[in-house]
């Protein structure tokens, strides 16, 4: 059975790595990749981060999450231009990917992480 | 013994039975939660023990004032806010009685009103509940205790760190519900319903 | 007329951090304060924190965002203990607390601001 | 000049526009978004300098594709993924035609594609929709660029930051319309169009 793992895309650095830290304490074994921020410091996304992340993933599926909207553009980019099986969900960033992540350590299945998913799901 | 030096002995069992299954609270918060309800009681545990070291008490309000305030600050996680509620409710209403059921009574509104879980959402209210209305009737043993505790398994978490997992937290005790237990164990080995 | 700034209750210091990095480019003349994570570097929230980060707002109306329910827990007892009126938004951290600041930055009242967050509600 | 070059000094002067006018692409986006867009678009026109001057290219395609993805990854913001989808769906289309209306027809796709915008959402797109319009039927002139800028300043924000905004963002021109105003502009003074 292939792997699931998580990728968060952050325009600032600190939340991404914060959310890895959250989610790393209620899924120790969940492969989670943060990318936030560019140039070091700045706050922004890139096509290339996101590539990268991905493809810094020990998972071949993956669920996807983001902050503001042109992170989403980015992440959509870097799918086209990789094999991997990644969806992006239009959730909270810091809540949809703790959920996501608790229930992957737990062994819960694609279809109901989606439906909990669904659940926050927001216009963003 | 006065009523307070039992209250302190309760107290006191309280905090060393979550310090020696401080692993196990913590096992049953890993897998549905983040796995640190029992260290945050120990913490907590110890700052009461050295709280009670340093001052002497008179009157049980200020006991469980104390005692309230400190888990507020110490404990960390949503059992801090929790049980310290409920030592604070408890210590408003012992101001106007003894009577231990309707103070933990009081202890449980706080809970509730902190939290806002009602009966069934697999929280520490499924042990507080039917063990205080089991004191209350008079009819609280250890069974009760052990039982109430049981019943949290099967039910799915709605409130707290658990309630992420939805139907995955079915199956496991709840970490908060296992402390309570150890909590009211206190309460019976202490005597202080001896004499109620 | 009263001044309304923004409270952020993290249970990680740099998703705190980051938040008001993110906030501070769109609300550079609204008063942010956050708190994230205890003792320096653990994962956790605290009603003494809660209630210092009230404290060190200029503002007396406060609009407070927090990640998980017992961050919640701990802004509530903080605010029992303060003069100042804050209120609590059951809305995504990150998302809520942007559109918020994005929001007073440009002088929107408080109504406009809650209409705006009702969108983003969520179970949490 | 050949059409490569016109198409080159067209990008070119979209650069200087963009440069020059640093300052009030950041201000427009101070008051609806987060004041970037024009420190974005400058970092990126520096990189397609940059690029031009080490490349010789001998087709349009290529031209567009190395500025598509040289956008893509040096912009920084939206306007990054969107300008850049742009030029890539120009280069693919610039394989087929050499038809301006028809290649930014294209890019207007990718445009949308990318970000889902529609028109009347207060975007780059609406500037990009009404002008190519006119451009394919013949009737593109510097009036209907300035028009079309103009025309969202009374609109709302539905996407992007600026839909943070909500009703706060009418009565503001979009960025990005703006600078798509200027990309526009130097079309016009390229003389690219001139054997349409
Ligand atoms: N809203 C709530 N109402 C009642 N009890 C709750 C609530 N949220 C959490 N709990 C209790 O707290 C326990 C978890 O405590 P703890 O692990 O110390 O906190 P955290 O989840 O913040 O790490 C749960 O097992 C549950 O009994
Ligand atoms: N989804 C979208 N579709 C079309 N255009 C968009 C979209 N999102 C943003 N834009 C455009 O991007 C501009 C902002 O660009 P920029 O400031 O560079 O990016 P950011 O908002 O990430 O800082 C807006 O003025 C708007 O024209
Ligand atoms: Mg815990
Ligand atoms: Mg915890
Ligand atoms: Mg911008
Ligand atoms: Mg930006």
């Amino acid at each position: 059975m292939e792997k699931t793992g998580i990728v968060v895309v952050s325009h600032v650095r600190e939340i991404a790595e914060g959310i890895q830290r959250l989610i790393q304490e209620v899924a120790a074994d969940v492969d989670v990749q943060v990318v936030g921020g560019v140039n070091t410091h700045e706050v922004g996304t890139s096509f290339d981060t996101a590539l990268a992340t991905i493809n810094n993933s020990s998972a071949d599926n993956i669920l996807a999450f983001y902050d503001l909207g042109s992170a989403k553009m980015n992440l959509e980019m870097a799918i086209e231009m990789s094999d991997k099986t990644v969806k992006i969900y239009d959730v909270p960033v810091v809540e949809g990917a703790y959920t996501a992540a608790a229930l992957l350590q737990t062994g819960v299945d694609l279809e109901n992480i989606e439906e909990q998913l669904r659940e926050i799901q927001i216009v963003k | 013994m006065s009523m307070i030096e039992k209250v302190s002995k309760w107290i006191e069992l309280f905090g060393e039975k979550v310090t020696q299954n401080k692993e196990t609270l913590n096992k049953l918060d890993t897998a549905i939660g983040d796995g640190d309800h029992g260290s945050n009681l120990t913490r907590g545990a110890a700052a009461i023990r050295e709280k009670a070291e340093e001052t002497t008490y008179d009157n049980l309000s200020k006991l469980f004032q104390d005692v309230g305030m400190t888990l507020v600050s110490k404990v960390g996680g949503a059992s801090g806010p929790l049980y310290g509620s409920a030592f604070i409710e408890m210590a408003k209403k012992a101001k106007e009685t003894e009577d231990i059921g309707e103070i933990l009574e009081a202890g449980l509104n706080g809970i509730q009103k902190r939290g806002k879980a009602e009966v069934g959402e697999k929280t520490m209210v499924d042990e507080w509940a039917p063990v205080i209305d089991h004191i209350k009737s008079g009819s609280f043993t250890d069974e009760i205790i052990q039982e109430s505790l049981q019943n949290t398994k099967e039910m799915k978490a709605t409130k707290g760190r658990a309630s992420y997992l939805g139907d995955r937290s079915i199956g496991h005790i709840d970490p908060g519900a296992q402390s309570s237990a150890y909590f009211f164990e206190a309460l019976l080995d202490s005597g202080v319903l001896d004499d109620e």
